[in-house]
C-alpha cells in the first residue's frame, strides 16, 4: 500500500474489492500457496504464462492489507511475504554476478509451476470426484450372504487393525511409568498385606526399618523402595485406625505401634 | 402377462425401448437386497414401462446361466444357480474380526521378527496365551523362524507369505513406523490421565525401525 | 487331487466345458461384492478350469447388459450399468462427505503415488492433517506402499483396489487426464532452485521435516 510509486500498474477497483473479498476470508485459504493461486486468478490469464512479479505484489500488497486490519497472520503466511519480497527484488535487480544461488527468474519459474501443478491436482480431484461412483451411480450386488450351506470360521484382519494394534501396545508403552526394574520395586499393594499381618505383633513402639520385608533391608534400590512402600502403607493403616506412628524429630526414626483397641473402632 | 401395449402409444412420453427395460429390471434386482415385487420395479422405472414384460425376457435370458431369475411370493431375485452352490464356499464361511490379543500379536511379530514368545510377552506387557498363537499358526500368518541362539535356544516367530498377501504388504519392512503411524493419525498421543509423558519420544522409533532392517537382512 | 504331472489337457479329470467355466464365474462374481482376480476363482473352480479364458467369453455377454463385469485392478466384479443409477436411489449409501483437503490429498496420492507425506505436502503447500491420511485409510481407499530409497526411507501412500472399484477404474492408469499432465511434466518431482520458503505450518513432526529438507536441499 505504501509503495503505491514504486507500481507501475495501479490497481483497479475490482482487484482491490477482490483483495478486499480476500482478506475478509483470509481463515478460508489453505496456506499461502493456495493465497497465491487464488490471487493468480484476478490476472485473468494462462497460469504457464502468469507474471509472477504481479503475482509478488499482489501477494505483498494483501499482506499490508492484512496488517493494516490487524488481522494475524499465521507464521507461513509471513514467511512467504518475505521470500516473495526477496523474488521482486531479484526480479527487478539486475542480476549481481557476484551472487551465487539461482537467478530470479529460475525461482519465479518454480513457483509458477507449483501454482500449476496445485490448481492441475485440484482439476484432477474434480474430475475423479465427478466421475461414476460406487454405491451411488452403480452398484454391487445388494445380497452378498445368500448361501449359507456350510459354517466354517475364519478370522479376518486389516493392515488398519494391524497398524493401530502396534500403535496401541506402543503408545501404552511411552506413557507407562518407569517399570523396567520391577523386581526390584516393593509394592504399596504388597506392603500393606504385609502390614496387615504383622500390626498385630507390634504392641510397643517398633522402628519402620524392622519392618521390611526379608532381603531388602541390604541392597540400597531394594530398600530406598520397601522403606517408602512400608512407610506409606504404615500410614494407610494410621488412617484406618490400626496404627499409631511417631517421629521424635525431623529425620528421626519413624516409629509404629497397634492402635489400643479402646479407642480404636 | 399382463399386455398394454396398446397403451403405450396413448402415453404422454413414450416408454423406453423394451431391451432398455429389462436392462432395468436387471440392474435393479441385481443391486436390492430384498426380492423385489413387479409394482415395485414399475415405481422406480419410467413412466409407461412394463415390468412385467420385462421379466420374462430377462428370465428367459438368465435360463441355464450361472445365475438365475428366481420367483419369490410375488416378488423376483437374482440367485446363482442352485447346481453351483458349490462354488459359493467361500462366501458360506464366517469372517470373524480377529481379538484384539490376536491382532497385537502378530503386530509385535510383523513388527519385531523373529521374535521369541517371551520377547512378546515383554512387549506386550501380559502373558500370550498358546490359543493365540495357535489360532494365527492355523490362518498360516505365523510361522516358527530359526531358533535364537540365546540360552534356551527358543523357537522364533515370523510372519508368512500369505500374511503379507492378506495385508497387501510387499515386504514386512514397508510397515510403517511409530512416527509414520502418528503422522497418519493412527496413533492418539494422549497419554493416559496422570501419566506423565516422556520426552523424545522420536529415539524409540528410530530403534525400531533399525532393528527391524536389521532382522530383516539376510 | 493335485496331480503334479498334469500339462494342460493331459489332466487326470478333463476340466469342465467351457460354457460350464463361464456359468461358474458368473456364479462367483455375482455373489461376491468385492472384486475376485482370476487366481481366486481358479481355486474355487474345478482343477483344470481356465478363469481368463471363462472371463473373455463372460464380458461379452454382459455387454450393453443392466450389469456389467468390469474390471478392477487384478480382478473382476459384477456392477451396475451406471446410467442405470437413477434408478437406484434406493440403494444409495450416504456417502460420508469428504473435506476438500483429504478430495485433494486423494487426487494427489491417484496422480503421484507411490508419494510421500512430504511430497504430498509440497504440493498442496500446507501440511497434511491426520485425520485426512487417517479418513483415507479408513475408508480403505489409500494404503501405505514401499519405503522410498531416499534418506530417512520414508513410507509411501499409494491408492489401493477398493479405490479402483469406487472410482469405476480398472487401473490406477486410467485415471482420467494422467496422460495429459504428464505430458505437461505435471507430475515430476521437481526440484526447487535454491531455498523457497517451506510450505505447511511449524508443528510438523521430525519425519516430515527431514523429508522436506530432502526435496529441498539442492
Amino acid at each position: 500500500m505504501a509503495d503505491t510509486t514504486f507500481e507501475e500498474d495501479p490497481v483497479s477497483v475490482t482487484e482491490r474489492l477482490a483483495a478486499e473479498a480476500l482478506i475478509i476470508d483470509v481463515d478460508g485459504f489453505e496456506g499461502p500457496l493456495d493465497l497465491l493461486l487464488t490471487l493468480s486468478r484476478t490476472q485473468k490469464v494462462d497460469l504457464r504464462k502468469i507474471s509472477v512479479l504481479q503475482l509478488a505484489r499482489q501477494y505483498l500488497a494483501f499482506v499490508e492489507k492484512a496488517k493494516a486490519l490487524r488481522l494475524e497472520l499465521a507464521a507461513d503466511y509471513l514467511v512467504m511475504a518475505a521470500w516473495l519480497a526477496f523474488l521482486k527484488s531479484r526480479l527487478l535487480l539486475p542480476p549481481d554476478p557476484t551472487e551465487d544461488g539461482p537467478s530470479g527468474e529460475e525461482l519465479a519459474a518454480h513457483l509458477a509451476f507449483q501454482l500449476e501443478r496445485l490448481q492441475a491436482m485440484r482439476d484432477m480431484a474434480a474430475r475423479l470426484m465427478a466421475r461414476d461412483q460406487l454405491g451411488r451411480d452403480f452398484f454391487a450386488r445388494g445380497q452378498t450372504h445368500e448361501v449359507e450351506r456350510t459354517r466354517k470360521v475364519t478370522y479376518t484382519a486389516t493392515l488398519l487393525d494391524l497398524m493401530q494394534g502396534y500403535a496401541r501396545i506402543r503408545t501404552r508403552d511411552e506413557f507407562r511409568p518407569f517399570v523396567m526394574d520391577r523386581d526390584a520395586v516393593f509394592t504399596m499393594e504388597q506392603a500393606l498385606e504385609r502390614m496387615r499381618g504383622l500390626i498385630g505383633y507390634a504392641g510397643e513402639w517398633g522402628d519402620l526399618m524392622s519392618f521390611l520385608p526379608e532381603g531388602w533391608e541390604s541392597d540400597p534400590v531394594r530398600r530406598r523402595s520397601a522403606t517408602a512402600s512400608t512407610f506409606a502403607a504404615s500410614l494407610e493403616l494410621v488412617k484406618e485406625g490400626h496404627l499409631e506412628i511417631r517421629q521424635t524429630d525431623a529425620f528421626g526414626a519413624i516409629q509404629l505401634r497397634k492402635k489400643d483397641q479402646r479407642d480404636g473402632a | 402377462m399382463a399386455h398394454e401395449d396398446d397403451q403405450h402409444g396413448q402415453c404422454l412420453f413414450e416408454a423406453p425401448p423394451m431391451a432398455e427395460q429389462e436392462r432395468m429390471i436387471e440392474a435393479v434386482l441385481f443391486a436390492s437386497a430384498e426380492p423385489v415385487s413387479l409394482r415395485e420395479l414399475e415405481a422406480r422405472m419410467p413412466h409407461g414401462c412394463d415390468a412385467g414384460e420385462a421379466m420374462v425376457y430377462l428370465r428367459k435370458r438368465y435360463d441355464g446361466r450361472g445365475v438365475q431369475v428366481v420367483k419369490v411370493g410375488d416378488a423376483y431375485a437374482m440367485r446363482t444357480a442352485a447346481d453351483l452352490g458349490f462354488l459359493m464356499q467361500k462366501e458360506t464361511v464366517e469372517v470373524r474380526k480377529l481379538s484384539r490379543a490376536a491382532i497385537e500379536t502378530l503386530a509385535i511379530i510383523a513388527y519385531h521378527q523373529p521374535v521369541t514368545r517371551a520377547e512378546i510377552e515383554e512387549i506386550r506387557g501380559v502373558s500370550v496365551s498358546r490359543g493365540t498363537v495357535d489360532q494365527l499358526l492355523e490362518l498360516e500368518w505365523i510361522r516358527f523362524g530359526r531358533r535364537k541362539m540365546t540360552p534356551g535356544r527358543p523357537v522364533t516367530f515370523v510372519v508368512t507369505e500369505s500374511f503379507l498377501d492378506h495385508f497387501g504388504l510387499e515386504n514386512a519392512r514397508d510397515l510403517p513406523g511409530l512416527k509414520e503411524l502418528r503422522a497418519a493419525g493412527l496413533l492418539e498421543n494422549r497419554p493416559p490421565p496422570g501419566s506423565v509423558p516422556l520426552l523424545g519420544d522420536g529415539d524409540v522409533d528410530e530403534e525400531t525401525t533399525e532393528g527391524q532392517s536389521e532382522l530383516f537382512e539376510d
